[in-house]
């Protein structure tokens, strides 16, 4: 096993880790990490089967891949983070309501 | 070309007891205010012998000027944020360790 | 050199999982902020070892400027989370699917996925030599640009697109709050900002004009930019109601519709999508990432502020003493 | 010299991984950013020693763009966080 499929099995483990977390974690600015985390986690095995190539440099269409989505995981963070503040300005809570409460 | 890398690899080799003094003092100092004073081991000396000895081997001064810039920037960071730090933990009521 | 970097990679993605886990895991919401601002400049480093500059650059300058200030933002206005009880009673579900998620889901999915991994070539070309054939058509030196902006347009106009979105988003969600805490700005603070705006402003173009031949490009600037618009932002400066109206909209949006618009002409003209016409490559592509790195800019900017202008005359975002609207 | 350059950055990210150990010890939130301060620092060092290592000009770029941010986190921490009552109530359980 050479060294950018051992970053890719990193990546794996990294969006399981991020995955596991969404579902369990309660706090909102935790699940929004944990998103985050996934995200590291599928650019990660990107740009690690792009590294493949050898002498021939790298492959460029996952790179510009991987630069639109980080922009992509920064806006869709920027907009979890408001909503998070929202639910908690209106709820009192920052964490998503449970079954019998209300808003639920 | 040997003797300038022999003195870049010097210089380099020098910077990294700064950034080791840098370390220890974050992990082992009593406070934060002692920590402050760990960390610009490591801005001022470390990063600072670094680039000097990339500096000695830089092809062309525009590289060099580049060098210097970095660390002239993480020096301006450094010295700023070390003091919004230290006068935030002032402010949220924390006192300077003292040897008692 | 190859054990060396070896040892290098061993350690810094066994420090990435632990430090996922641990950030993911830990009590502390602060804590696990700080876990996570480290965590982004150690990706930094992987993406230089997997041999990525372009994402290398992109990951510092939004990990260490934009996502820090987001995360310290939300920080600030979110209740910590002692707030939200752990013995409130999970529901049967909830109480059900985490453990069968950890025993049975996540170790089949990695396995599988790694066995998938472990039977996949270990080297493979993938499309470069495609890109290195065709690179003199789009008219830019560098390849990851040319994919960009050239052979995936496509990509970056509908991502810059969901930016556009995002920010509608947010400012449908609410009027901005204040973003500085009440108390004075630091005059080594504002010294700082003073020194180092220019410069930033400097290597935001510099960034960009470096997109057509190495890495760089309209992305790496605009998170440049936008993060010392941050720093602009946090030294307790605002943009005036006469700033905040127009122009910013314009701003926001202008990177997208130019774009849209060099896209479509071909269209009209009977050619396809985001051809651009031969010869003219290189301007179209050097203009539209220009307004590119300034749109995204002031996108990354505004999601930071969390909310859109306020109606009544008053700058953006609101200067004021102490934010009420924290305490209701 | 390469293998010189990467057995420094070798060593340098073994003390980002020491200084860890202050993040997760804390006591104070001011505690746990001094400590990213110093993984800002030798972030840049380790950029600039890989990139003499690989003869890569755009690493010294992605080591200029981090000098240039090393501070933004820090000031956002001091002017949002900093004073709003989770910190004070968090430096108070560290003492």
């Amino acid at each position: 096993m050479n060294i950018p499929l051992l970053y890719a099995a990193g990546g794996v483990i990294l969006f399981f880790l991020g995955l596991h977390a969404l579902f369990v974690r309660v706090h909102l600015l935790r699940k929004v990490l944990a998103a985050n985390i996934m995200g590291s986690g599928v650019f990660m095995v990107f740009i690690a089967l792009a590294a493949r190539a050898g002498e021939a440099g790298p492959d460029p269409v996952p790179h510009a891949m991987v630069l639109t989505g980080i922009v992509v995981t920064v806006s869709f963070t920027a907009l979890g983070l408001v909503l998070a503040v929202k639910i908690e300005q209106t709820s009192g809570r920052s964490r998503l309501p449970r079954k019998g409460e209300e808003g639920a | 070309m040997e003797i300038r890398e022999l003195l870049a690899a010097l210089l380099m080799l020098t910077a990294m007891p700064f950034f080791l003094a840098g370390t220890l003092g974050l992990l082992r100092f009593p406070d934060v205010f002692c920590r402050l004073h760990a960390l610009t081991k490591a801005d001022n000396l470390g990063l600072g012998l670094i680039v000097l000895g990339l500096m000695v081997q830089a092809d062309s001064w525009q590289a060099a000027a580049r060098l210097l810039l970095i660390w002239l920037l993480v020096l301006l960071a450094g010295a700023t944020v070390a003091h919004l730090i230290a006068r935030q933990a002032l402010r949220t009521g924390q006192n300077p360790w003292r040897l008692s | 050199m190859t054990l060396l970097s070896a040892l290098f990679d061993l350690l810094l993605l066994a420090t990435l999982l632990w430090l996922a886990w641990r950030l993911l895991a830990s009590a502390d919401l602060f804590k696990a902020v700080v876990l996570f601002i480290a965590f982004s400049l150690l990706l930094a480093l992987a993406w230089v070892r997997l041999n990525a500059p372009d994402v290398a650059l992109a990951e510092a300058a939004i990990g260490a400027g934009i996502t820090g200030a987001l995360l310290m933002v939300a920080l600030g206005r979110l209740s910590p989370e002692d707030a939200c009880p752990h013995r409130l009673h999970p529901t049967l579900g909830q109480r059900l699917s985490a453990p069968l998620l950890i025993s049975l889901a996540v170790p089949a999915a990695v396995a599988i996925l790694l066995s998938s991994l472990l039977t996949l070539p270990e080297t493979a070309a993938g499309l470069a030599p495609l890109v290195t054939s065709h690179l003199a058509q789009s008219e830019v030196a560098h390849p990851v640009t040319a994919v960009l902006l050239n052979f995936r347009g496509y990509d970056t106009l509908l991502e810059v697109a969901v930016l556009v979105l995002a920010v509608l988003g947010i400012w449908c969600l609410g009027e901005a709050q204040v973003l500085t805490l009440p108390g004075s700005v630091s005059p080594v603070l504002l010294g700082m900002t003073r020194v180092l705006l220019p410069v930033l402003v400097l290597t935001g173009g510099y960034l960009l004009w470096l997109g057509g031949h190495a890495p760089g490009g309209a992305f790496q600037a605009g998170a440049l930019l936008a993060a010392g618009a941050v720093l602009w932002l946090f030294a307790g400066q605002m943009l005036s109601s006469r700033w905040s109206d127009l122009p910013l909209r314009l701003l926001l949006l202008l990177g997208f519709q130019v774009f849209l618009a060099t896209a479509a002409v071909p269209v009209l003209q009977g050619n396809l999508l985001l051809a651009y016409p031969p010869g003219w490559a290189k301007t179209m592509i050097l203009l539209v990432e220009t307004l590119l790195a300034g749109s995204i800019a002031a996108v990354l900017a505004a999601a930071v502020i969390g909310g859109r202008p306020a109606c009544a005359p008053q700058s953006f975002p609101p200067a004021g003493q102490a934010d009420e609207e924290k305490q209701q | 010299m390469a293998e010189f350059c990467l057995g420094l950055a070798l060593l340098l990210l073994l003390m980002i991984v020491a200084g860890l150990v202050r993040v997760l010890r804390g006591p104070t939130a001011a505690d746990r950013m001094l400590a990213t301060q110093l993984f800002g620092t030798t972030g840049v060092a380790i950029l600039l020693l890989l990139g003499q290592a690989f003869a890569a000009p755009a690493l010294w770029d992605a080591a200029l763009v981090f000098a240039l941010l090393a501070a933004v986190a820090a000031v956002a921490f001091v002017r949002r966080v900093g004073t709003s009552e989770h910190a004070r109530r968090e430096d108070n359980r560290g003492d």
